[in-house]
């Protein structure tokens, strides 16, 4: 019998990270598809062994910045999963006072997670930025930056790879490739097979994972997160990946073939894994039931939290758009 | 003869009877093509005119809304698409100090036919990032033309008239108003750019907006009316060139204005308008002009907050009063 | 004590002094370490405080403006140049939909005390792409301080101020005053943000100014005076926010005001200047507000042509006069 | 005797639009200095061979687009002296009528002209553009591109290249490579030894090559027009050449090294081209000397035309800002 790479722990631990965040998207769609939420919701549900294995290989200290569908790096770094839910609702008590919603979730003292964003490609230059300061001040972090394929064909994606890579800063870039930016599939706008190509032009490290087994993924992340925190610079790093629902929670997505679903059903990181856990008789079936069930307890729970918690107050509009001198500045 | 179709009908109809009407006419932008628009309005496009006029592109706005300069430069007449007006900042070189400016940097030589369609506004909870409505930076750059319909009538003939138009357009739909169901004329018709349309003859005072607050600025005037208030609601439609002859006529006939827009209120182009009449026609005033808009804040997500964002009838209502002393 | 320095020399202190004082204070740049700026700024900055704090960037200006909000965020203290204002418009993502952005929709978890230099203004024959004056873009975003010192003290002390405080600064020069030399004071200072500041007192008439229009604005002011028109010159410095009080407090004084400003008319903060005047103090007017800017078009390179496009004493003194009937 | 490759004609063809460009770019200069000219101006001294070889390569209805230091493509293609120098003076008879000055200098309808363009990058989408349209019409003109080693690090150099891989639209991207972006040597900001390498990215052709032989120019260009008009795709050729001037005319350069200019000498184009045309005997002292005499006396002519040129009224200021409706437009 082969000796197993990664205890126990590590893989359960993967598993109920994935299953965590599976059960809050489900929730959530579930909530957005009874209208009990506005606006509109990014489901990562498919992505979760990318959010998993990259955040188990991150430290606790480490930056990230994230996108629209970002709930899922957001908990596998170890988001408060009341408060994002509260977020989602627009409460008072959500992570950003209910004043980004969905997809403008930090939480930066707690995980040092500089934010998701609503403009796709925006959190490339953030992340970069955060390893200057790194690298000036010789901290050790390494700063994450998540992003889909289509954010690779944004211009800023370019620049700050350019200049990540030109001064060695400590950033790992993981396109999370789920071969579709809304409708369009990537290899209708490009002309390569995998994006990790790129990193050529910068004359740094690239590599295509499969990212949908979040141990490929740790690995690869270990080795990207070594790289950059050594001092070498930059990291590209390509998780391919499945979107199994629309671009929003609601789309059908008719705009891709019958073949995508079948093979993100196939390649479910979440029963292949459990597939694996009891084959490797790493896990009892009666194991995975009870973190199936606690996940989806704490998501009820963080739910209750969010339908309990108040609205914040019309005039709270108002605060918090300057730090300093704000009611001055908001008047005229 | 007339028909009833939704507004984002109404813009699909005028981009479809201008690709079958001229060969140049092309649509590039985010989903347009295989999804046909993520608000459907290019449904069938694709099929019907091929994937060489109806283009899907990558996320590169900088990329594609440059290559419409360069199309139009050659003759071609783009439609470009941004899914969001908020998303201007990541090309806001092609069009601010490319489509706008070569023209007149070149003496002329250079045209640049293409429109920018692009939705705007809030009320939708998309937060801070995918709510805005932006229409003061594009006012305040010379070489363009604004455009801003609040009926499917005007969407459907203004944009047609954008498309044949030499000059770079920007054409800014407001998201709220796409499945808004009206009557439109049949068969062929366009509507000139650059002239305002009173949408509610009034005496009292004179309410000057565009886009989704011309609906709350009547539903404001229907509720004013019951209370004896006769106020004449003027749609600009066109921002860039403005019919000042309009507004004209109207001050000199009702003496008080209310500008009422969704922008973030400092720099708008509602204070632009409020300027001017205040410069101009001072002596036409019988009380100072009043700004109904937007706070100065980023659009919050939550609604309680973003419910006080944007102008809707009440406040219009109150502004009214204020500037008429009842 | 005082001593006499040019304002692109002032501007150099003000970052020396503030690097000194706190080691998170860095620049990023073109052309801002080896060359130490295209105008001299940070002429031996670089050795002085190596290349780890005083960065040559690439022409990316997305990425090192998104960068700098980046470092911002984690506590760095960035002044980021762009080389010109005009050149915003390859980096309006990062300064406008994030730096603006990110506090409020975080709910106030993030603080991005970061400063983007920028030269401005016409006037230098630098044609269409190198001579706006794009305040308006940057006051029109809430979540932006904006301001335009007109004077090498005050330059000195807003920069520094702006550096030190914790909200995203947009901090504009203009390229014709870097040159000229003034008294500026000895030692520590700074000058507080949000102040404006008369600069000449008068009874007559208020122009409110910034930037280099100030100076062309007391030139009017000492020719009228000769024809006995009294004059008050209020330099805002501080665009956001607003210095309202002294503006009442002028406006109430001589009850007409002319607003200056270099910009193109159209969307102009000198518009918004006025409206907000117009709206509020309607009943201290004694005649409508004027405004002295650019024309609506892109500013041409030839010098009889740019001559005509941003506001001489003499078109001041002309609207001046225009104010006050004579 | 080694057959030449290339007629006597073509060689001395190259020789003359070399010599052309520096002369009219010698005359500006010493215009600049003594005050004659407002504003700027960048020239291309140093990077004649560029020029010369990249537009003896193309087809007279190929279109291209240029940049701050534009000069000498304008004068390659073919434009006309007169206009050129009028322009730069702000006169009326000048290309853009005055509108636009030396950094804007466009000539549509002649030769196909889209224009110079003074932010930097900017021209990189547009040529796409261009491309585009060619390829929708199938025309069979090819786009040329010229733009510097800094524009390259521009996020319109990702996005444009990427586009027009996907698509395989006839556009030749010309990197004239001066190792500088004003101050700021090129590997102080990137991370390869080339440019043409970021052509990889987007699994299309890229290759460096002596941008100081005009004949080496012509032969790569030739070939990546080739590659473009026949419908395989765009084509990324950088040319590595020297500036030797400072950013702009009057700036000393002082950030340079000595070394930079000691080869620039070594390899300037114009000498290096002459001894061989000599050496070769393709070309007399005399019919070299003659050649020279007439570009001087032609750009004095240009320079004569230019002073005797009227000033644009300044009425004309608000004229052609639209091309329908100006007059309302610019009034508010
Ligand atoms: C600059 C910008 N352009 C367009 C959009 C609209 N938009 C939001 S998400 C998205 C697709 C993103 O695709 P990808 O980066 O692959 O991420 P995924 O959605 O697949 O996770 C688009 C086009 C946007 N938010 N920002
Ligand atoms: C977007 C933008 N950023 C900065 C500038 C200022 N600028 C003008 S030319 C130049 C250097 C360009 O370098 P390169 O592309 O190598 O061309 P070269 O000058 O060497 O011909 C810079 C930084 C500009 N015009 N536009
Ligand atoms: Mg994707
Ligand atoms: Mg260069």
């Amino acid at each position: 019998m082969v000796k197993q790479k990664y205890s126990k722990e590590k893989l359960v631990g993967f598993y109920r990270t994935m299953v965590r965040i599976r059960a809050f998207e489900e929730l959530a769609a579930d909530c957005f598809m009874k209208g009990m939420l506005a606006g509109n919701i990014h489901l990562s549900i498919g992505q979760e062994a990318v959010a998993a294995g990259a955040c188990a290989a991150m430290d606790k200290e480490d930056y990230m910045t994230t996108t629209h569908r970002g709930h899922g790096h957001c908990i596998a770094k170890g988001g408060n999963i009341d408060k994002m839910f509260a977020e989602l609702f627009g409460k008072k008590t959500g992570y950003c006072k209910g004043k980004g919603g969905s997809m403008h979730i930090a939480d930066v003292e707690g995980l040092h997670h500089l934010g998701a964003n609503g403009i796709v490609g925006a959190g490339i230059p953030i992340a970069t930025g955060s390893a200057l300061a790194s690298k000036i001040w010789k901290d050790k972090h390494v700063t994450v930056c998540f992003f889909g394929d289509g954010a690779s064909n944004q211009g800023v994606f370019h620049e700050s790879l350019n200049m990540a890579a030109a001064w060695h800063l400590p950033v790992v870039y993981v396109i999370e490739s789920n071969r579709y930016a809304v409708s369009t599939e990537i290899h209708r706008v490009t002309n390569t097979e995998f994006l990790s190509v790129r990193a050529k032009a910068y004359n740094m490290p690239g590599k295509t994972v499969d990212g949908n087994d979040p141990t490929i993924v740790y690995e690869a992340m270990k080795e990207a997160l070594d790289y950059a925190r050594s001092g070498k610079g930059p990291y590209l790093l390509e998780c391919e990946t499945y979107r199994h629902q629309g671009h929003y929670c609601g789309d059908p997505a008719a705009y891709r073939p019958a073949s995508y679903m079948e093979e993100a059903h196939k390649d479910d990181c979440i029963p292949c894994m459990r597939a694996k856990l009891l084959k490797g008789k790493t896990a009892t079936e009666k194991d995975l039931k009870a973190i199936e069930d606690e996940a989806k307890a704490e998501m009820e729970k963080g739910l209750k939290f969010a339908e309990d918690s108040e609205w914040p107050d019309p005039s709270e509009a108002t605060t918090e758009m300057y730090s300093s001198d704000n009611e001055r500045s908001v008047v005229r | 003869m007339s028909k009833k179709i939704s507004i984002s009908k109404a813009i699909g109809e005028a981009m479809h009877e201008e690709m079958v009407r001229d060969k140049n006419v092309i649509i590039l932008g985010e989903d347009m093509g295989v999804m046909g628009n993520v608000f459907g309005i290019t449904r069938g496009f694709r099929d019907e005119f091929g994937a060489d006029r109806v283009i899907d592109t990558p996320i590169s706005e900088s990329g594609f809304v440059g290559m419409s300069v360069g199309a139009a430069m050659r003759g071609m007449r783009p439609v470009a698409e941004l899914m969001y007006n908020d998303f201007m900042t990541v090309c806001a070189d092609p069009l601010l100090n490319q489509a706008a400016k070569m023209r007149y940097m070149t003496g002329g030589q250079l045209t640049i036919p293409m429109v920018v369609r692009m939705p705007m506004g809030s009320g939708r909870r998309n937060a801070g990032q995918h709510s805005q409505s932006l229409e003061a930076i594009f006012c305040h750059m010379p070489g363009l033309k604004v455009i801003a319909p609040a009926s499917a009538e005007d969407a459907k003939g203004l944009l047609k008239s954008a498309i044949r138009d030499n000059d770079p357009v920007i054409f800014m739909e407001h998201k709220l108003l796409y499945a808004h169901k009206e009557e439109v004329p049949d068969g062929e018709y366009t509507t000139p750019i650059g002239e305002a349309k009173v949408k509610r003859e009034g005496t009292d005072l004179t309410i000057i907006s565009w886009s989704r607050e011309v609906d709350f600025s009547l539903e404001a005037a229907e509720n004013l009316a019951k209370e004896g208030i006769n106020v004449e609601v003027l749609d600009l439609r066109t921002l860039v060139p403005l019919d000042w002859d309009s507004i004209v006529k109207s001050v000199s006939k009702t003496h008080n204005v209310v500008v009422v827009s969704e922008e973030v209120k400092r720099g708008s182009y509602a204070g632009e308008i409020s300027a001017q009449i205040a410069e101009d026609l001072f002596d036409e005033l019988d009380a100072p002009v009043e700004r109904v808009c937007g706070l100065n804040i980023t659009s919050p997500f939550s609604p309680p907050l973003e419910d006080v964002n944007f102008p809707h009838p009440a406040d219009i209502e109150k502004a009214v009063k204020k500037v008429l002393n009842k």
